[in-house]
């Protein structure tokens, strides 16, 4: 029902620091949108302005090709979960999700009926009669949620609305979010710090840095060609090699020395740059042709349930690689890393 | 967590209220007093200042203007502070602080003052009725203490939760209603109070304000304390001592309801 | 503020509101056939009302001396016509000839005298024992804004013999200099002194007859004097507010505030005590008991409150730097 | 986002501020009057109230005891108000809404009726000097207002802060002084300012609790005003108000550069 | 330092419902152990009672064997990252953090060293002169944890304290509080909802499940030897199959008639999970022995950037499995699932 455009926005807090640089967005109708991006980046203060809870110094906001600077916050029908939740105190949990159906005329039994849906979907119904003030951090969050959801606004922001969910809770909250979103086809602006969750639930993904927009394309096309450095060490590529120079369409000299083979990157590639999770550890130098193989040491592992992540010392610096946690290499054990070619990726910014 | 400077804390909230207390006390006690003078430690017991009372006109009438014209000047003062209280406080800049401090300035006026130039400009010079310009003038003495207190109240209430009662379709109006105004009821509350009282009690502002049958308790009391001093005044005060105390009770049950910690 | 022709407002002070109503206004409301309203309240507040609002709704008000002398001056009364009144025949000479001046009919009489603990003081006959040093610290005088205020000044001028209309009251001054150490307050409120007897803080003051009851209730051994050598008298007058709409009805009060039967019934303890001004008023000895009556009432002298008025301002302004500092 | 009904707000806000004013500037324009009787408007110019002013003993005088009373009793009130305040709040139960009223009850007492039995009871029976009886009475018709204010701040404010302190190493009176004070200096301020100015004016509480050398402001002026009704106390009000503007551009200037919201 | 023994604690907080029942811990000195558990389950109230910021109704706390009941807060040394942060509104940034040292006498220049030491590892030391309402919800987070860090207490109590935070800077806190944690021998309680780096930082780790204490073990034993279902679904484990009965050691018959074999469950076993990520998806049945082979159908499939989560239906009902993203099974196709032996795990609660 609703697309919004966002143009040449910008934004300064005390009239000095730039927070937001000219953001440029497109979502379009009934699509779920995720601004990822490091803690600070201005996320929150992106979803503020175009919300209208705080009036940008630049830029333009169209909803459906409308500008709506003018339009009064109350009447542009969007919804938001807040970061900080912004529970009414003095509501019980059932008020607090009535409050947006009760301002759209929604009236018993009707409003009763879709309170008690929305509050079972979250898990709350049994909360009905509880105050904010009584409630753990993840219940807070979750009315908060609710509150948003049933109005079934046309533009809903939400603030890391999951943040303080349990995993298995994560999973389910974004899944009923998913389906709301396409089953009443809701456009979405969805902030995260959280991966897995960005690329399950969205259609775009804008990566942010700075106040400005670093990269906007699609999940897939975000997780793995990665536009710029900052986005590629943003989604989880920790391992970087610089070129010296391409030596034909597929292999890279490296500053070190070393000549990678890299399937899939543009011969001006400037560095090569791998997930550690591609990264495959072996015990004993494999007898296949060598390439892109590399000696070193563990220095230092870490336990992360399903797998381990390694330090190893190598010579092109310290490479770091995740391998399943089936086996455990000791500190000090020699290993041979196998960089898989279709999994180096080049990056030229 | 019980620990001494709790306990220290406690002490002295008692002390205070000791200190508070007392006097009522004493007033109440002498109230019975047998001898014509009002005089501590009483030496008899006796009901009949409170029979005086109802024999004073003026107290009675007294009580029923004083009561009227409290209610409604705290109870507009109330209304009008609510919305100023709010403009200033949605943006905190100079010209609001300095606004704010503003509302506080009237009162730096010794109210006789006050009063009489009302006087000498509404009554005489603009010809208001009389009640009306007494009413004007304790809604002035009442406006600062709503005021004071309403934005007090309304800079510790964090703004975002009226910002998602915007996005979740109110209107200021109704934001500021439904969510700001119910989160600030105890300040609201205290702030018609105190100037409910300020404004029961007092006696300069009105000297000049009145006039025929516009007769105001304090003042009553005081020209029945110049010429009397038996224990009667002591007998009215324990009287509306047990009005406020019922009154309190009352509020308490219909308010305690409300489970909510605010 | 129009009042139908039925009702009456009176202005009066706030002392005994009670008995003001039960004992003066219902009975006259009864009598004449007209609703009264009253107004209570100090003398000098309700004066500033009518003087400065025309439009007060005051028919009659009820003032101390000075300031009815103020308001005539002012033209705030009706110029009376004395025919009208039955019962000004009743008067005594300098009353009527007060009334004439100030065009307000004087119903009351105060003089003052000398309130004081006998068991610590000893008798007293004579103001001038006020300047004794057995007093030091222990009197307590009537501030110059009260009522019995410049009367004081009257007082002090005679302690030392010269008259007080000599250099603006020069001479009051000097007596009330050596007056201080004896003083331990200038009061305001009767009431007040009924404490400070108790308490100890004084034993002796100078004070008006009509709260010697009061005080003696308060504190049995209290004896009061009206020293031989005279007393200044004070009058509560009662005038017509000039543009009253039911000037009968004020004359039928004013001439109803001086007929015998209210003089006499007013004079008793239990009502307003009263001193009556009606000469053909008579009291037995326990209704006169602490009156401007009789002997009391022949040896009382008049204030000039023109000339004290003239002079009140820099007076004020001298006692509070002598006394109050 | 200025809306319509911000708009609406900010009018109402203007027009009560208006209200405010008016009578204010009435009273200073009236005090450059030449006539010898306040009057609106007026007909001559002079300085010559101005003068007068220096010309009352009591004026000076009355100002002088007056600020001390003041000061000192909303000075302790608030003192006293602040831990009487904290030990009422940290727990919300019946009992302690109930304290919480009780600190308000005494100004429901007629004022001359206190300061009445404050006289008879403290200077008569128990010989205290008359000038710490007076400062008492001042100090009990204070502190419901700072505590109201004050308790008002403290419900709002955020207990999770003082916890951290706590873990942080404070004691519960460094947290309350380092944390919860901080946090709610408007409110106490504003209880300050408001029992500070109750007590200027207040006339009722000192009419009996006077003496040879307490003279206060108020009475003074309403004693003054009996007598004459000259710009004179026009002249003395204007010169407050402008003390009082002083003032707070003095602690508008120092304050201000505190830059937090609180 | 610290070591703490929790006994037995109770607490309810309205006298009616019970929030905590009879908790159980033992944290030994210089050990970090995680809370995990639902949202709602007692966490943060455990916490707290710990603390001494609520009274518990039953129980006794021991810290190095001293019941500490009767120890003011204060005095505890204790620390706190609050899930709400709890920072001091009217203080800055430095002087929020160095709150606590003041509290200690660290006198100048060691206290705005220290203070800043910190606040650079936390990232935030250009924000040092920002008040708390100037900062974003991650910084706020931050500025929280550096003021818990920077005291060193004996025991530290960290609720949520990295939820607000991107990956990156996540993988970094978690890091440096771990390192921390390490080089001081600090003692801490760790309550988290994100299960890799619950796992990546704890030594031990407690599930909860409404207020009680489900599983107290090594993070390794909890990850691969969930004690019941509940914690087995809590951690990962999606599939959960019923036991009719034990064949022999090894071969378990399931209530659909199917026979699994899983190599390393215990023969009472009442019933048989497996991770999603431990399913393999074959196109084509495998030739060897069928064994722990079922065809199923493609029903739909989640993008999660690594890796596709699909829904498959098969005779034991729909099951989930997660492969990596290299290939994309779409809806209707018919795969064949493989369990391998070794991680279908047996449970018997
Ligand atoms: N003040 C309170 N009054 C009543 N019940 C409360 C109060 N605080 C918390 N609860 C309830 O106690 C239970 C435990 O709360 P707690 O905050 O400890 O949960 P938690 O495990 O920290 O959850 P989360 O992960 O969501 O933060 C919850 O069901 C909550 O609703
Ligand atoms: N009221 C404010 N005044 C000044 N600066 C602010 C204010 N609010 C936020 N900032 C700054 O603006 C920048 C962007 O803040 P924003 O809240 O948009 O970040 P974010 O991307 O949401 O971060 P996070 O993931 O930590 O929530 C931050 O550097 C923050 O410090
Ligand atoms: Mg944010
Ligand atoms: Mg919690």
């Amino acid at each position: 029902m609703a697309a919004l455009d966002v143009k040449n926005l910008a934004l300064s807090y005390d009239g000095k620091t730039q927070i937001l640089n000219d953001i440029n967005l497109h979502v379009q109708d009934g699509e779920l949108v995720s601004l990822l991006g490091p803690s600070g980046c201005g996320k929150t203060t992106t979803l503020r302005s175009i919300a209208g809870l705080i009036k940008a110094n630049q830029g333009q906001i169209f909803v459906n090709g409308k500008d709506i600077s003018k339009v009064a916050v109350y009447k542009r029908n969007f919804g938001m979960v807040f970061q900080s939740y912004a529970l009414f105190p003095h509501l019980n949990v059932a008020d607090n999700v009535a409050f947006g159906l009760k301002n759209k005329h929604v009236r018993e039994p009707e409003l009763s009926k879709k309170v008690d849906e929305m509050l079972d979907m979250v898990g709350l119904l049994d909360y009905k009669k509880r105050f904010p003030s009584e409630l753990s951090g993840g219940q807070q969050q979750r009315v908060s949620l609710a509150r948003s959801l049933v109005t079934e606004p046309d533009l809903l922001f939400l603030d890391e609305p999951l943040s303080n969910l349990d995993a298995k809770l994560r999973v389910e909250m974004r899944e009923m979010i998913r389906a709301i979103q396409q089953r009443l086809k809701l456009t979405m602006l969805f902030v995260t710090h959280d991966q897995s969750e960005c690329f399950a639930i969205s259609d775009h993904v804008a990566v942010m840095n700075r106040g400005t927009i670093e990269q906007f394309d699609s999940s897939e096309k975000i997780y793995h060609e990665p536009a710029t450095e900052f986005v590629a060490r943003f989604i989880g590529y920790e391992n970087f090699f610089s070129v010296t120079k391409s030596l034909d369409r597929q292999h890279f000299l490296l500053k070190e020395g070393q000549v990678f083979k890299a399937a899939g990157a543009s011969p001006n590639s400037s560095s090569l740059t791998i997930r550690p999770e591609n990264i495959d550890i072996l015990e004993t130098q494999p007898d296949a042709d060598g390439q892109n193989i590399l000696p070193g040491e563990v220095l230092f592992s870490t336990y992360l349930g399903d797998s381990y992540r390694y330090e190893i010392q190598t010579a092109l610096g310290t490479v770091i690689a995740v391998s399943s946690s089936d086996k455990k290499y000791p500190a000090g054990k020699a290993v041979f890393l196998d960089f898989p070619s279709r999994k180096l990726l080049g990056l030229n910014k | 967590m019980a620990t001494n400077q709790h306990l220290f804390m406690r002490i002295i909230g008692i002390v205070t209220l000791f200190f508070l207390l007392a006097p009522l006390l004493l007033i109440v006690v002498t109230s019975f007093g047998s001898e014509p003078t009002i005089s501590f430690p009483i030496k008899g017991f006796t009901f009949s200042w409170y029979a005086n009372i109802f024999a004073q006109d003026t107290f009675i009438q007294g009580f029923i203007t004083s009561l009227e014209v409290a209610l409604l000047a705290s109870l507009t003062a109330a209304a009008a502070a609510l919305p100023a209280a709010y403009a200033l406080t949605r943006k905190r800049n100079r010209m609001n602080r300095f606004l704010e401090n503003v509302f506080l300035a009237p009162v730096m006026v010794p109210e006789v003052v006050l009063g009489f130039s009302l006087y000498s400009s509404l009554v005489i010079y603009a010809h208001f009725p009389l009640f009306i310009s007494l009413l004007f003038g304790h809604f002035l003495i009442c406006l600062p203490y709503s005021a004071r207190l309403i934005i007090a109240g309304m800079r510790q209430f964090d703004g975002s939760a009226e910002e998602a009662a915007w996005i979740l379709g109110s209107s200021r109006l109704s934001g500021f209603f439904k969510i700001l105004v119910p989160n600030i009821t105890t300040s609201i509350l205290s702030g018609f109070l105190l100037s409910f009282i300020n404004s029961f009690n007092n006696i300069p502002v009105s000297v000049f304000l009145s006039g025929p049958n516009v007769n105001m308790l304090p003042t009553a009391i005081l020209n029945y304390l110049q010429n009397n001093y038996d224990p009667t005044v002591s007998a009215i005060s324990s009287c509306l001592m047990l009005l406020t105390l019922l009154f309190m009770l009352l509020a308490e049950k219909k308010l305690g309801l409300k489970g909510f910690v605010s | 503020n129009a009042k139908g022709s039925k009702s009456l407002t009176i202005s009066t002070f706030g002392l005994s509101t009670k008995q003001m109503q039960t004992d003066v206004l219902t009975p006259f409301s009864k009598k004449a056939g007209v609703k009264t309203n009253a107004q209570f309240g100090d003398s000098a507040t309700r004066l500033t009302q009518v003087e400065k609002n025309k439009n007060s709704g005051v028919d009659v008000i009820e003032l101390s001396q000075n300031n009815a002398l103020t308001a005539n001056k002012a033209t705030v009364f009706q110029k009376l016509d004395f025919s009208k009144l039955k019962n000004f025949k009743y008067l005594s000479k300098s009353q009527q000839k007060l009334a004439r001046q100030t065009n307000s009919i004087p119903y009351t009489i105060n003089s003052f005298g000398i309130i004081y603990d006998q068991s610590k003081t000893g008798k007293i006959t004579n103001w001038n024992q006020l300047w004794s040093s057995k007093f030091k610290n222990k009197l307590a005088i009537p501030d110059i804004t009260t009522t019995f205020g410049p009367a004081t000044m009257y007082v002090a001028a005679d302690h030392v013999g010269k008259s007080i209309t000599n250099k603006g009251g020069a001479a009051a001054f000097s007596a009330l200099k050596t007056l201080k150490p004896n003083l331990v307050k200038t009061y305001a409120q009767s009431s007040d002194l009924a404490n400070m007897f108790n308490s100890g803080q004084i034993s002796a003051a100078i004070v008006g007859d009509y709260a010697v009851g009061m005080l003696q209730a308060s504190n049995s051994k209290l004896q009061y004097v009206v020293p031989d050598s005279g007393t200044y008298a004070n009058y509560d007058t009662v005038s017509i507010v000039k543009g009253s709409k039911n000037l009968k009805a004020a004359y039928q009060y004013l001439d109803f505030r001086i007929s015998q039967s209210v003089q006499k019934r007013v004079a008793k303890t239990t009502s307003l005590n009263n001193a009556p001004v009606n000469q053909k008023v008579k009291l037995n000895a326990a209704a006169a008991k602490n009156k401007t009556y009789g002997k009391v009432a022949d040896r009382a002298r008049t204030v000039d409150f023109n000339y004290v008025n003239k002079h009140l301002k820099t007076w004020i302004t001298r006692w509070n730097s002598l006394i109050n500092n």
